[in-house]
């Protein structure tokens, strides 16, 4: 029954560089596998829907644009990050990137398409 | 699955009504359809001589003109025993068994919000999950119930 | 005009409201670099200080509109007045008269009795406890902190300050004999600055802010600011009482001695701070009550025995 | 037990010791409690209606939801019950990765809670050092699963992801450090004076007491009953491992912090038990999108206690009906015994011993009612114009930013 029993560890921290880092200022990468914003591969997608069916908050959806070419249109306010679309997509047209800092203040922004003129 | 098949027997045994209505799908699981009248004594039964003295949770469902309600049951070797009675669909009624369960309260509750059906002999006591200004005789989880189109 | 300079600028608010700013600076960095955290950044006392000066001040509709605008202006004065009669850099204060410390500890209780009367006054269910709280944990703090205190004061024979460190000027080392007055009083100053050990009155895991739940903007501001001067008055006291060496060099380096024995006490209750859970008010007076103000009578007794021995 | 005239103070639904919206009002006679009355229902989400116009794959994520600190309980759970009524047969390798993510999830929960419960009793030191040391846990999970938190790992018929060999030795070292820092903590949690004081003789919940309220997890374990689901119904690769169920006598919440503690100690038992013998093998196996009719019903030991989904299915691609009973709703009926004649200041502490989430318990219906015979349920949009004239009122104009929402 000690008092203070933590004094040694918290005398330690002073001198050790703390835990904390300024965010904005210093970044702390994300790990490899992490799952962010979704990329669209317009060429390989045969606009089967299988991804929309699936996909849990409705966030995507596809649209024909031309003789056998597809647009994504996905709603990041929407879209929970689950990458389950990844996985239903036979043709493996879609992969999700590490990239998590999506936040906007126009909710419009939110809303992103991604088809063959954008490269 | 010696065990499941003993439990078995012996409920065939003091409610021969029983007899073709118990199934057991996988070890420590017993499913069992009884009628109301004899569901106290199979819940006391069961209670007190196998020891099933753990209620886990109870389930409502809407089967169309029926309320299933199936009352979940454990005992410490981990076998749940699932009692499922049926209550007609107009003014549905079902009596309290918080006499053997202190903890059945809250799910009874649940029921009485979520489905409409009346449970006798709860005390007093806030309404789950449910707030209180939610419209009278509306309840969510009846199939004929669709919650407002989300605005796409 | 020259007295309204010295209540006024230096010695008085601006110089403390600075100084008090400072302080809860050094507290929160320290305290945060005890817990392994990065800390928040020079300016911020200063910057949560003038956004609540800007935010919208809300008097609850049953409060006492006087009464609660009032309050936080009665602890503001009475704790400034409080620090005129600590020497700071030489050995007479600004003004000083037989009696002062009393008048300084009694000037010290003052923003507690604001906490309860605002507190209660703001006729919130979170407030009226906390007041209460407040009150209940005065009767336990305070006497261990005036035994502790008159008893060095009694060692140095006079009730005033400047002469308190007058005497211990001219007999050094004798201050060391009130190590165990020193620590007592810290730990009261822990419960009068309600600082994590006796914070029952303001915690905010169960009555939200205690007495502070109603205020808000320019009132609220105040009654920090209260709190951050209170501490720095209170480590200044004990600063003055126990510690009083390194007067009577060149006014500057003692003024800057004076401040770096603030900082240290300051520091101090921080990491008290940083190693205790809050103890319930029960737990807090059985505390106070059993053992701490024993530990200060002893203090007392060693003191009186001195005394005799050192005047025969 | 508490009438009218008594002091009542509402620890209502928005107050800094809950982390969740929950109603408690306090009978209070000067410090002691006289009789609480919970209000529960604030979080109600209507999952279990939501469930049933979703496909099984689209509820998997919705349950996961349920709660976000045990995420990965409530998918296991739910993906058990899916996979024995389809009679799906899950690789072992599977089961074994589905053991190793619960068992982490149980350790970043339990630190979670060591450093709420240390907070909640003013001691903001034991908060900053365990959420610091929780992120080891946290960092370890978002390599493995690709999300910290809610980490959609399981799928119908098996896992998502593979453990590679590199990820079995930082799972490896990761616990290494964790155990070398939870041994500190039990040192800090049985002998810091301040921390003993608040946590001795509070909350106290005897063994019959918690028999008949039907306490589980920690806070049953707490009070001498040694029921584990882990242990009694074993799941997933649970009866591949041994370990002991952490059990204390004392009966209160110094009792249910050193259970907790323990459990960690076996937590890292177990995973290093796991990684050791993970089979090879496929990680999932094609799963029908109609699973045929049927009923089951799955238990499972989450962090707070037993856990218990009942899904029915109808032959569609849709669940007919999903029963989520989450374990603090089992809990909370023994807290109303707990406080009795307690002091108010012990309030969020025996509250936050059962580790309360009231997110799994509520599952609330989020609803835009437009012709409600009761008027006062307000609309989003009706809300917002509301707002604004009160404000012109006042003259202060904030039409043009509703345009610039809208727009």
């Amino acid at each position: 029954m000690r008092p203070a029993k933590m004094i040694r560890q918290v005398l330690q921290s002073v001198f050790k560089k703390p835990a904390t880092i300024n965010y904005p200022a210093q970044k702390s990468g994300m790990a490899k596998g992490f799952r962010g914003k979704l990329k669209f591969y317009p060429e390989r997608c045969i606009g089967c829907k299988m991804c929309m069916r699936d996909c849990p908050a409705g966030a995507i959806n596809i649209k024909e644009i031309g003789e056998k070419k597809f647009s994504m249109e996905i709603d990041l306010g929407k879209c929970i990050y689950c990458a389950q679309c990844v996985d239903s997509c036979v043709k493996k047209a879609l992969e999700y990137t590490d990239e998590f800092e999506l936040a906007q203040l126009d909710r419009n922004k939110l809303k992103i398409v991604f088809d063959t003129k954008e490269k | 699955m010696p065990i499941e098949q003993d439990i078995q027997n012996k409920l065939v045994v003091s409610f021969s009504s029983l007899d073709g209505k118990i199934n057991i799908p996988r070890p420590r699981r017993i499913f069992l359809e009884v009628e109301n009248n004899i569901f106290t004594q199979v819940l006391e039964y069961s209670m007190r001589t196998l020891s099933f003295s753990i209620l886990c949770t109870i389930t409502g469902l809407d089967e169309g003109e029926r309320f299933g309600v199936i009352y979940h049951l454990a005992n410490t070797e981990g076998i749940v025993l699932s009692i499922k009675i049926t209550i007609p669909r107009e003014n549905p009624q079902l009596n309290t068994i918080i006499a053997y369960f202190a903890n059945a309260q809250i799910y009874e509750r649940e029921l009485m919000d979520l489905f409409g059906i009346k449970v006798q002999g709860l005390p007093a006591g806030n309404r789950y999950p449910l707030s209180d200004d939610w419209p009278k005789d509306v309840f969510p989880l009846r199939k004929d119930w669709k919650p407002a189109p989300k605005n796409k | 005009m020259l007295a309204l300079f010295f209540i006024l600028v230096f010695p008085g608010f601006i110089f403390l409201s600075l100084l008090g700013l400072a302080g809860q600076f050094v507290d929160r960095k320290i305290y945060a670099r005890l817990q392994n955290r990065m800390g928040p950044p020079w300016y911020q006392p200063f910057a949560d200080f003038i956004k609540l000066l800007g935010k919208e001040d809300i008097v609850p509709a049953e409060a006492n509109p006087r009464m609660f605008k009032l309050m936080p202006l009665f602890s503001l004065t009475a704790v400034v007045t409080a620090f005129l009669y600590i020497p700071l850099w030489d050995i007479k204060s600004l003004l000083s008269f037989n009696g002062d410390v009393i008048v300084v500890l009694y000037l010290l209780t003052i923003p507690t009795i604001t906490f309860f009367i605002g507190g209660w006054y703001s006729t919130s269910l979170y407030a009226r406890l906390g007041s209460v709280r407040a009150l209940t944990q005065l009767c336990a703090y305070e006497i261990p902190l005036f035994i502790g205190i008159l008893s060095s004061a009694l060692l140095a024979n006079t009730w005033s300050l400047s002469e308190i460190a007058l005497f211990y000027n001219s007999h050094p080392w004798y201050w060391t004999f009130n190590f165990i007055g020193f620590g007592v009083s810290l730990i009261a100053l822990l419960g009068k600055l309600e600082k994590v050990p006796f914070d029952t009155p303001e915690a905010e895991t169960e009555i939200v802010a205690g007495s502070f739940t109603e205020y808000s903007g320019r009132l609220f501001a105040f009654f920090r600011l209260t709190m951050d001067i209170e501490m720095i008055v209170g480590a200044s006291l004990i600063t003055a009482v126990f510690l009083p060496f390194g007067l009577t060099l060149h006014p500057y380096i003692s003024l800057v001695l004076f401040l770096v024995k603030i900082f240290g006490v300051i520091a101090l209750i921080s990491l008290a701070r940083s190693l205790f859970a809050r103890l319930r008010i029960d737990q807090m007076m059985r505390f106070c009550l059993k053992y701490v103000t024993p530990i200060a009578l002893v203090q007392l007794l060693i003191n009186i025995f001195l005394k005799g021995f050192l005047y025969r | 037990m508490a009438e009218e005239k008594d002091f009542k103070i509402p620890i209502g639904p928005q107050h800094p010791a809950l982390k969740e919206p929950e109603g408690f009002s306090v009978a209070l006679k000067g410090e002691k409690i006289l009789g609480v009355e919970i209000r529960l229902g604030y979080n109600h989400r209507g999952i279990e209606k939501a469930c049933e116009d979703r496909t099984y794959i689209q509820d998997l994520y919705l349950i996961e939801r349920v709660c976000g600190i045990c995420s990965h309980s409530h998918s296991t759970c739910f993906v058990q019950a899916v996979e024995e009524i389809a009679k799906l047969e899950v690789s072992k390798r599977a089961q074994y990765i589905r053991t190793i993510i619960a068992e982490l999830e149980r350790i970043h929960s339990h630190f979670l809670w060591l450093g709420v419960a240390g907070h909640e009793i003013g001691f903001d030191t034991l908060l900053m050092y365990t959420w610091r040391d929780r992120e080891i846990v946290m960092d370890l999970l978002a390599k493995l699963t690709g999300n910290r938190v809610n980490y959609s790992i399981n799928t119908i018929g098996g896992v998502r992801r593979d453990i590679t060999d590199s990820q079995k030795k930082e799972i490896l070292e990761a616990v290494d450090k964790l155990e070398e820092r939870t041994k500190y903590y039990i040192e800090i949690a049985t002998q810091e004076v301040s921390i003993i004081k608040r946590l001795k003789g509070v909350g106290v919940l005897s063994k019959d007491d918690a028999l008949r309220l039907g306490a589980v997890g920690p806070t049953a374990r707490a009070s001498g009953i040694s029921r584990d689901t882990r242990k009694d119904d074993p799941y997933a690769a649970y009866s591949e491992v041994s370990f002991n169920v952490a059990t204390d006598t004392n009966c209160d919440v110094f009792g249910r912090t050193v259970v907790r503690l323990k459990e960690l100690m076996e937590a890292y038992k177990i995973i290093r038990q796991l990684v050791g013998i993970v089979p090879a093998g496929a990680i999932v196996i094609r799963a029908p999108r109609k699973i045929p009719v049927g009923e089951a019903i799955s238990r499972y030991e989450a962090p707070r206690g037993e856990d218990v989904h009942y899904v029915k299915a109808n032959g569609t691609e849709k669940p007919e009906r999903v029963k989520i009973r989450a374990p603090t709703l089992a809990n909370i009926q023994a807290v109303k015994r707990m406080l009795e004649d307690r002091f108010l200041a012990d309030m969020p502490i025996v509250i936050a011993a059962i580790d309360p989430c009231f997110s799994c318990t509520d599952r609330a219906i989020l609803l835009e009612e437009k012709n409600s015979s009761k008027k006062n349920i307000m609309t989003w949009q009706s809300l917002r114009s509301y707002s604004i004239d009160w404000y012109r009122k006042r003259g202060i104009d904030f039409s043009k930013l509703s345009e610039k929402i809208k727009g």
